[in-house]
């Protein structure tokens, strides 16, 4: 079951020391704050800190946790004043204190457009922000304020309960004052974390070593333990697992940063020693089939829940991963586990192959007794989704709906499906959100402001009723509340059917035989990086 | 006679089905000089191949070839490398296609000195040199030069140097003066001999030029149709013939002299005229360049054949390529029928060409290797679209020259030389030409094919009345078939006029060479001419 | 020589022609591409205004035009993009400036070059070595055996992904074996024969895959050849059939291999995408595939001309080599 | 005339004209015979695809799931789900009839390979021999844009052309014509390099003082000579244009899945060569068979071409 692979990790006994290798298969890693789109668990976390931290666990939802600061942030009642406090004694890299001006430089430093392309969800909170042009252009940022050196204060251009997250995020990281002008800062930040940069060679590695005016003592979230970590970019994943399982030399202290594939996972299935090193989470990112909700036959509900019925979740998960237990569970809300104030509903109870009966029914019910042809059903080529869209047409077909595959470069069908023009039927979409929040499931997938411009509503899905939902949700400080709010809006968006969700992705890492602490929170899909440790 | 030097007992040689040769013995002793001669395709080149190693996998040989007690044969592939070049020499019958064309001489000379004999590539470029000397080549430019940057003439003597090089007991030189002027023959021979009183050498001869053969060879081997008909020393050969064959080929044999005295042609109006022709070749590497034409003015009439004669490398294949509109000329005019070549639209270029028929000199080369040699016979008619059934032009065509019309689907290869040369002048026949350019047409024939040919060439000249450009330097032949000659040296003219006069009564030094050179096919009368010749050039 | 020198001439302008039409065409292309290069660089979520800036910031909201003959002019004046101390300056001769990777492009291909010319020369001697001695081989034992299994393996080359033959590769000496490095590149300077040793696996991947066409070309030409009247003679001169083979056939059959060779020689200094990417070598292939999938035009323009470059150079180069391997063949004549 | 006909001794025996001297040839030639059989059964696998699939009872787009092991997603049992109902077993992931994949993976391998290759050969023997022999600016201007085709990053002229070329144009003639405008230059410079060295050739020249036009000198003189470079590198790139047409359905431009096709199936196989080698040995079998087949004809047909290769009688 999904609890003993998850503890995979766990027989390796950890010491401090040694290098952790990271065998990456991009060819560039950001290392400037303002440029990342991190998560807080992952690479740059290592070096940098921010106000905030994430605490994963096995079995429970991630949490947010103090890092820089001494709490998670304290809101004004009305939800739009957040003011953090840092802690004592804490030195960057280079000596440089870290102080309410390093962090209040760091964020106004991500505006600038010079560094854009990191995760950018404060420039729209914090008020004044959509029109500041960065420190350099654009002199201050009235929204940030900074009392004195051990308080940040932020005002938010509208309330904002999910603030906590956000201040995880990459550009919360302090930044030496007058630093970072220029764009060799990507690969020479100044360290705030365990780590700096010892070394960056473009598109072959980048080592990780100490720093020293790291304290232990204030950090909660990262443990350290490895002398350095050096992280191989360029790698093939194929090659990478095979030269994980062999675990020889150095590889002993790797672990592959990229999804371990089907085929590969059929090969460490039958392979008990490989067993052990392989890490399954739980769950992970949404996956759904979204219908365009503004063409044609697709435009009618019923015709839409029809595809609920239609579609084979069985088919499905072998298509993603060999098996269901690899591939990951079915799901039957939007929400994915691991967040907190999740709801387990099903709207349209079936069993996994599906209900074609029921689908013809509901399509005749639409008015297609004869099913629906030609729709058209672009789809990524990564990720193995064209091979999860055949799976996803061939149960389409059995219920009459009748799709033209369309593969695209990546890049293309992410232009297709987040452009303006929305010219497609249906496509395959995955979503992980960016912090653990059921705000960052639902507002980037169904508000009316994601469709088009880049926005990931590729349902395209645009209900008055329901924006109000997402307004009213992310207004609310209390998580509690806040969290019956969105399981309210789940449901409420599930009976347009305007996706169907169709599994929570488990993704499965592959580690060298000598890294232990590799562990897989309930929310992210991905290993703790900050955890991680060596056997001797 | 001492010991044979070579014994061939029962050889025969089949290409699939047809039997190239049957059963044919003769010996070669040290010292002699031995001439193969008979009819073209008797198996002459074949058999001498054979000798070699060299036939194509195609070929199947039985019988026996013993040289110095090791049958040829069977002997295994270092002892045969030792033969090759070592102890046998080998001049090829087609010069043109027998260099790599992608070496220089130069390079191919040094590989051949090298395969025995371990010595430094200085000194094999020095023996390269001397050897080319020796042929009466221009070392120094001839060792820089490719293949097709010499003429023919020059590529056979160069052959001939190669199978030289290393003192080979035994020489065998397949048709070695066909494209060279009796001057440079007569030079050839005498280098043959000197071999022989020298070193011992023992040639194998083979031949079609009587006059060669009175010249040099001590015995005589007739072949005819692959099988030996008579053997004889060379003067009982020429005094009592034996077989009723070699009767036939004294019989047709031409000597300078003897042609009847035809009356001078009024010159009709010209067809051709050449107007102070002259013609440089660029050559690679910086060398000067080669002036192959130098100011060179003659006319053709509408039915004149005119003779061209001249040194081998004096320009007469050269003029032929102008005419042709292959060889871009440096300077002068060229009119055919009127029509400035160089000024020539296509059109009208087309329509000269399509009156002009043309042999080249090298039968090989000018046949594309894939196609038959019915429908290289048939390309000229196809090109300009005559309508109707080729195959019995082609199959009239390849009588006309004597080949058996059932061939047309054989391709060249499968030919010998002169079956080769044969289907050019077919080839060069098949639109009725108002001008025909033949360079060295009958090179390659026996004589009585050549006089078939010649015969051929008469009544169509009768017939149709075209022009001719006959290039050759077989002054007998020259004498028989041209109106007028003109004559060649060092890319200007130095004589012309009717046949008779000039071939007759030579006015200019180089001329009187020349006919001096011509051998005739008279043990005796060759040994006087000889003599004379030699104090004429001195 | 004056002849010499007007040909080379014809021929630099003709390659400056080729490069401009390959530039304008990429560029031309790159603006047929659905995806919007400033994308990238816009950040998570993407709003219209951050996408706005971006592009500006980028110069993307220019006419494409314009942004061509930008980029040609920063070839020899050099750029500047964005003002004040943020600015980036990119000093001339600037092939463009990549925002993805914060380096002028010409950095980044003067870091890939020596892997990819490391990689692309080692493979392309091996495989037209054993191509061309393979199909010689074939040639003269025409119909044998050891023929039909020659070209077996050869053809076995041309049928197998690239990707598997790597993966194998590694597989086989990687891992079972255990003889050569799996990953990583030495560079020459550090220590030859460490380069060596971690490119002889991607050598002999890329040689197994590409032979092939070097031994069937070659075995084909070489049986025509051999039936040539001057091979008879080189035979009759008593070369040994070394010498017949090795050097007076071998001449003949070259023209059309190194034809092919020049092409896949300029194709492969352009970059061997898989292979450096199962091999963890970072070289030219794999900068131009992250160049298309993330939308980095300066970057695709500029290792395009690089690749176009070489494409042209070698081409040129045998159309000088053929004068000499076929006098015949000589330009102009 | 007729008197001059007597050509001595006994008469030879009549070659047999060239063109059914081609087929005799091959007639001898064992190994172009098998190959000549294996390439027309793969002709009728592929026609009869549909008819083979009938027989064995499948189809290749039906999933069968529960045909797979459910722990690692590959075919169950033996070889990979080798059974009477299914006789290669089915494909990893989906439990397609691997059978029907192949069988119907011929056609579009096939059609893609073989027609793409005819496109780029008759374009580069085209233009390669006609820059080759006319020379000048027409050999200039093809000589640079092949120079331009080569140099030009195809990969993104693949995606933008994946993403741009409306749905309405049928993807094998788009395939077809891209695979065959990027494949051609490389045919015409070997073409075009050949044709430099035989232009002054003596019998070209012969042809040309003949008064020979253009098409007749490369149909008659250059063509028969440039058979053996122009079969090697068209029996070559039909498995490179099969494997291409694969890389190229990942980039939007190939013919969409799920209609099969070697090279995808032998793409996605590659993965599985460790856990489940037989999806990768049908396909791949499938494909090298075809290739050897095609280059032993290719082999054959050359000798056949070839005058000096045989006894002709
Ligand atoms: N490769 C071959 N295949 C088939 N027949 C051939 C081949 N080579 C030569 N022959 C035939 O063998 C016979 C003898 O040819 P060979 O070349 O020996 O003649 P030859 O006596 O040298 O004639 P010529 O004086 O014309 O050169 C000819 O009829 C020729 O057609
Ligand atoms: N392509 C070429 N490049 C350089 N020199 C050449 C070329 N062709 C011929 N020559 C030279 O030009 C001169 C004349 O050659 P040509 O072939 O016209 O002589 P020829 O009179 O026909 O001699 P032969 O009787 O020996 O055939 C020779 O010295 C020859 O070496
Ligand atoms: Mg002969
Ligand atoms: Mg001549």
């Amino acid at each position: 079951n999904a609890n003993e692979q998850s503890g995979g990790g766990g027989a390796v006994a950890v010491a401090s020391g040694g290098t952790l290798y990271i065998l990456s298969d991009t060819t560039s890693q950001h290392l400037d704050p303002a440029k990342s789109q991190n998560l807080a668990i992952t690479t740059i976390s290592l070096i940098h800190r921010r106000l905030t931290a994430w605490k994963t666990s096995a079995d429970g939802p991630a949490t947010v946790v103090p890092d820089l600061a001494t709490d998670t942030g304290r809101a004004s009642a009305d939800g739009k004043t957040w003011t953090y406090t840092l802690k004592d004694g804490l030195k960057m890299a280079d000596g440089t204190p870290i102080t309410s001006a390093e962090i209040k430089y760091g964020i106004e430093r991500s505006f600038d457009s010079a560094f854009s392309g990191g995760l950018g969800y404060h420039k729209n909170l914090l008020a004044g922000g959509p029109d500041y042009k960065g420190p350099f252009k654009g002199g201050e940022l009235a929204s940030i304020e900074t009392p004195d050196p051990k308080t940040v204060v932020f005002h938010l251009a509208r309330p904002y309960g999910d603030w906590p997250w956000i201040a995880s995020m990459p550009a919360f990281a302090p930044v030496p004052k007058g630093k970072g002008t220029d764009a060799t800062y990507d690969t020479k930040p100044v360290a705030s974390g365990p780590y700096q940069v010892e070394s960056y060679q473009k598109g072959v590695q980048v080592k990780f070593v100490r720093n020293p005016n790291w304290d232990a003592k204030t950090d909660l979230a990262r443990t350290g333990l490895p002398d350095a970590v050096v992280i191989q970019m360029g790698q093939d994943t194929g090659v990478v697992a095979k030269r994980l399982l062999a675990s020889q030399g150095n590889d002993a202290f790797a672990f592959g940063s990229s999804f371990v594939n089907p085929a590969q996972l059929a090969q460490i299935r039958t392979n008990p020693a490989a067993k052990n090193q392989l890490v399954t989470s739980k769950s992970g990112a949404l996956a759904y089939l979204a219908l365009n909700t503004k063409r044609g036959p697709l435009a009618n509900p019923k015709v839409r829940q029809a595809f609920q019925y239609a579609v084979d979740k069985t088919a499905y998960q072998v298509a993603a991963a060999g098996s269901a237990d690899l591939a990951g569970p079915i799901a039957t809300t939007l929400i994915t586990e691991g967040i907190a104030g999740r709801e387990v509903y099903d709207l349209y109870p079936a069993p996994p192959s599906g209900d074609v009966a029921k689908a013809k029914q509901l399509l005749a019910e639409a008015g297609f007794p004869n099913g629906i042809d030609n729709l058209d059903f672009p789809v990524s080529t990564a990720n193995n989704e064209a091979d999860k869209a055949q799976a996803i047409q061939a149960a389409l077909q059995r219920a009459g709906i009748r799709t033209k595959l369309r593969p695209l470069d990546d890049e293309a069908w992410t232009t297709l499906v987040t452009g303006n023009d929305g010219t497609y039927d249906l496509t395959l979409g995955s979503w992980q959100p960016d912090f653990p929040s059921a705000n960052a499931n639902i507002e980037p997938l169904f508000g009316t402001s994601e469709i088009g411009n880049g926005g990931y509503n590729e349902a395209r899905y645009s209900v008055p009723e329901v924006d109000a939902l997402i307004a009213e949700a992310q207004g609310t400080v209390d998580p509690a509340a806040a969290g019956k709010l969105w399981a309210k809006a789940d449901k409420r968006i599930m009976q347009d059917s305007p996706v169907v969700p169709l599994i929570y992705t488990r993704n499965s890492f592959l580690h060298g035989a000598k890294v232990g602490n590799f562990a897989i929170g309930a929310f992210p899909a991905y290993p703790n990086y900050l955890q991680m440790g060596l056997a001797k | 006679m001492s010991e044979q030097l070579l014994s061939l007992r029962d050889v025969s040689i089949r290409f699939g089905d047809t039997a190239a040769v049957r059963e044919v013995s003769f010996e070669v002793h040290p010292g002699e000089v031995v001439a193969l001669v008979g009819e073209s395709g008797s198996g002459k080149s074949v058999t001498a191949l054979s000798l070699l190693g060299l036939l194509p996998g195609t070929a199947t040989v039985t019988g026996s070839a013993v040289l110095d007690g090791r049958d040829l044969y069977t002997v295994d592939g270092p002892a045969l490398r030792k033969v090759r070049g070592g102890e046998i020499g080998m001049v090829f019958q087609e010069p043109m296609s027998a260099l790599n064309p992608v070496f220089r001489i130069g390079t191919q000379l040094v590989d051949a000195v090298r395969a025995h004999r371990k010595v430094s590539r200085a000194a094999a470029r020095e023996r390269a040199r001397e050897l080319l000397e020796l042929v009466e080549l221009d070392a120094r430019r001839v060792l820089r030069a490719y293949p097709h940057e010499l003429s023919g003439g020059q590529l056979q003597r160069v052959v001939i140097a190669i199978a030289l090089i290393h003192d080979p007991k035994l020489l065998i030189a397949d048709e070695p003066t066909t494209a060279l002027d009796v001057t440079v023959q007569a030079g050839i021979l005498q280098l043959l001999r000197s071999l022989r009183d020298r070193l011992g050498t023992a040639i194998l001869l083979v031949t079609h030029d009587m006059g060669v053969v009175a010249d040099v060879a001590d015995r005589v081997v007739v072949l005819r149709d692959g099988q030996v008909v008579e053997q004889n020393t060379a003067a009982g050969l020429f005094a009592s013939p034996q077989a009723e064959y070699t009767r036939e080929l004294l019989d047709s044999v031409l000597s300078l002299g003897s042609a009847p005295a035809g009356a001078v042609r009024p010159t009709s109006a010209p067809l051709v005229s050449v107007t102070d022709l002259a013609v440089t070749y660029r050559v690679g590497g910086g060398a000067p360049p080669v002036r192959a034409v130098d100011g060179v003015s003659l006319t053709i009439g509408t039915d004149e054949v005119l003779g061209l004669v001249g040194e081998s490398g004096s320009g007469k294949s050269t003029i032929s390529s102008v005419l042709t509109g292959l060889v871009a000329p440096s300077g002068g005019t060229v009119q055919v029928d009127g029509v400035d070549i160089a000024r020539a639209s296509a059109r009208q270029r087309r329509d000269i060409r399509r009156q002009i028929g043309i042999v080249f000199q090298n039968p090989a080369s000018a046949l594309n290797p894939r196609a038959t040699i019915g429908a290289s016979i048939a390309e000229p008619l196809v090109v300009h679209g005559e309508r109707g059934e080729h195959r019995e032009r082609v199959a009239e065509l390849l009588a006309a020259v004597r080949l058996d019309p059932g061939w047309s689907g054989r391709y060249p290869h499968e030919l010998s030389g002169g079956q080769r040369q044969r289907v050019g002048i077919a080839r060069a026949l098949a639109l009725r030409p108002r001008l025909l350019i033949a360079d060295e047409p009958t090179s390659a024939l026996d004589v009585s094919v050549q006089a078939s040919v010649l015969d051929l060439l008469a009544d169509l000249q009768r017939e149709l009345a075209f022009a001719c450009l006959f290039i050759s330097h077989d002054l007998a032949v020259v004498e028989r078939v041209a109106d007028r000659v003109v004559v060649l040296h060092h890319g200007k003219v130095v004589e012309e006029g009717p046949v008779a006069s000039v071939l007759g009564s030579p006015r200019e030094d180089y001329t009187r060479r020349l006919v001096a050179a011509a051998p005739v096919a008279d043990p005796e009368r060759q040994r006087e001419r000889r003599e004379a010749w030699r104090a004429l050039s001195g | 020589m004056n002849r010499t020198l007007r040909f080379v001439g014809i021929r630099l302008l003709g390659m400056l022609g080729v490069l401009l039409v390959v530039s304008f065409g990429t560029f031309a292309v790159f603006y047929l591409l659905p995806t919007d290069p400033a994308y990238m660089s816009c950040g998570k979520p993407c709003t219209p205004e951050n996408l706005a800036l971006a592009r500006e910031f980028m110069g993307f909201d220019k006419p494409w035009i314009q942004q061509y003959f930008d980029f040609l002019g920063g070839i020899f004046t050099g750029r500047t993009f964005g003002t004040g101390v943020t600015a980036i300056v990119c000093s001339a001769p600037c092939f463009g400036y990549s925002f993805q990777q914060n380096e002028p492009v010409l950095a980044l291909i003067g870091d890939r070059l020596p892997i990819t010319v490391s990689l692309a020369i080692g493979a392309s001697v091996i495989w037209l070595i054993a191509g061309v001695a393979t199909g010689v081989f074939s040639a003269l034992r025409r119909g044998k055996f050891a023929d039909r299994a020659a070209m077996t393996v050869t053809l076995a080359g041309v049928s197998a992904p690239a990707y598997l033959v790597g993966l194998l590769g590694i597989l086989l000496f990687g891992f079972t074996l255990d003889v050569v490095p799996v990953s990583g590149y030495v560079t020459f300077a550090q220590s030859p024969v460490d380069w060596a040793w971690h490119l002889v696996l991607p050598w002999l991947v890329l040689a197994f895959i590409n032979a092939a066409v070097y031994a069937r070309l070659s075995r084909g030409q070489m049986l025509e050849i051999m039936g040539e009247d001057f091979i008879r003679t080189a035979r009759a001169v008593g070369l040994p059939e070394r010498t017949v083979v090795g050097k007076y056939a071998l001449r003949n059959v070259l023209l059309p291999v190194v034809t092919v060779f020049a092409v896949d020689l300029g194709a492969l200094l352009g970059g061997a995408v898989i292979t450096e990417r199962v091999f963890a070598l970072p070289g030219l292939g794999g900068l131009l595939v992250d160049a298309v999938h993330q939308v980095d035009l300066p970057v695709l323009m500029g290792v395009s001309l690089f690749a176009a470059f070489f494409v042209v150079l070698a081409n040129f180069a045998v159309d000088v080599l053929y004068g000499v391997l076929d006098p015949r063949a000589r330009l102009g004549s | 005339m007729s008197d001059i006909l007597s050509p001595g001794g006994a008469p030879v025996p009549a070659a047999v004209p060239a063109s059914r001297n081609l087929w005799r040839a091959l007639r001898h030639d064992r190994w172009a015979q098998a190959s000549a059989v294996v390439i027309v059964l793969v002709v009728i696998t592929a026609l009869a695809a549909p008819l083979l699939a009938l027989i064995e009872g499948q189809d290749p787009y039906t999933y069968h799931t529960e045909l797979l092991n459910p722990a690692d997603g590959t075919g169950a049992g033996f070889l990979g789900g080798i059974s009477g109902s299914h006789w290669f077993g089915v494909e990893p992931l989906t439990g397609r009839d691997l059978f029907a994949v192949v069988a119907y993976g011929a056609r579009t391998s096939f059609l893609i390979g073989l027609a793409a290759t005819a496109v780029s050969m008759l374009l580069g023997v085209l233009l390669g021999a006609s820059a080759g022999y006319v020379g000048g600016w027409w050999d200039t201007v093809v000589s640079r844009v092949t120079d331009v085709l080569l140099g030009f990053p195809q990969l993104i002229f693949m995606i933008a052309l994946g993403a741009v070329a409306p749905q309405s144009i049928p993807r094998p003639l788009l395939l077809i014509a891209v695979i065959g405008l990027f494949g051609w230059p490389r045919v015409a410079r070997v073409v075009r390099a050949q044709t430099l060295s035989l232009r002054n050739r003596d019998f070209v020249k012969a042809a040309r003082a003949l008064g020979a036009g253009g098409a007749h000198v490369f149909r008659r003189e250059l063509l028969p000579n440039l058979w053996a470079p122009v079969i090697v590198l068209a029996t070559v790139s039909i498995p490179a244009n099969i494997g291409l047409e694969a890389a190229l359905s990942f980039l939007g431009v190939g013919i969409p899945p799920p209609t099969p096709s070697w090279g995808r199936s032998i793409s996605d196989a590659i993965n599985w060569v460790q856990t489940d080698p037989m999806f990768l040995i049908f396909p791949g079998a499938a494909l090298f068979i075809a290739t050897l087949a095609f280059n032993m004809l290719g082999d054959g047909l050359r000798d056949a071409l070839d005058p000096k290769t045989a006894v002709r009688r």
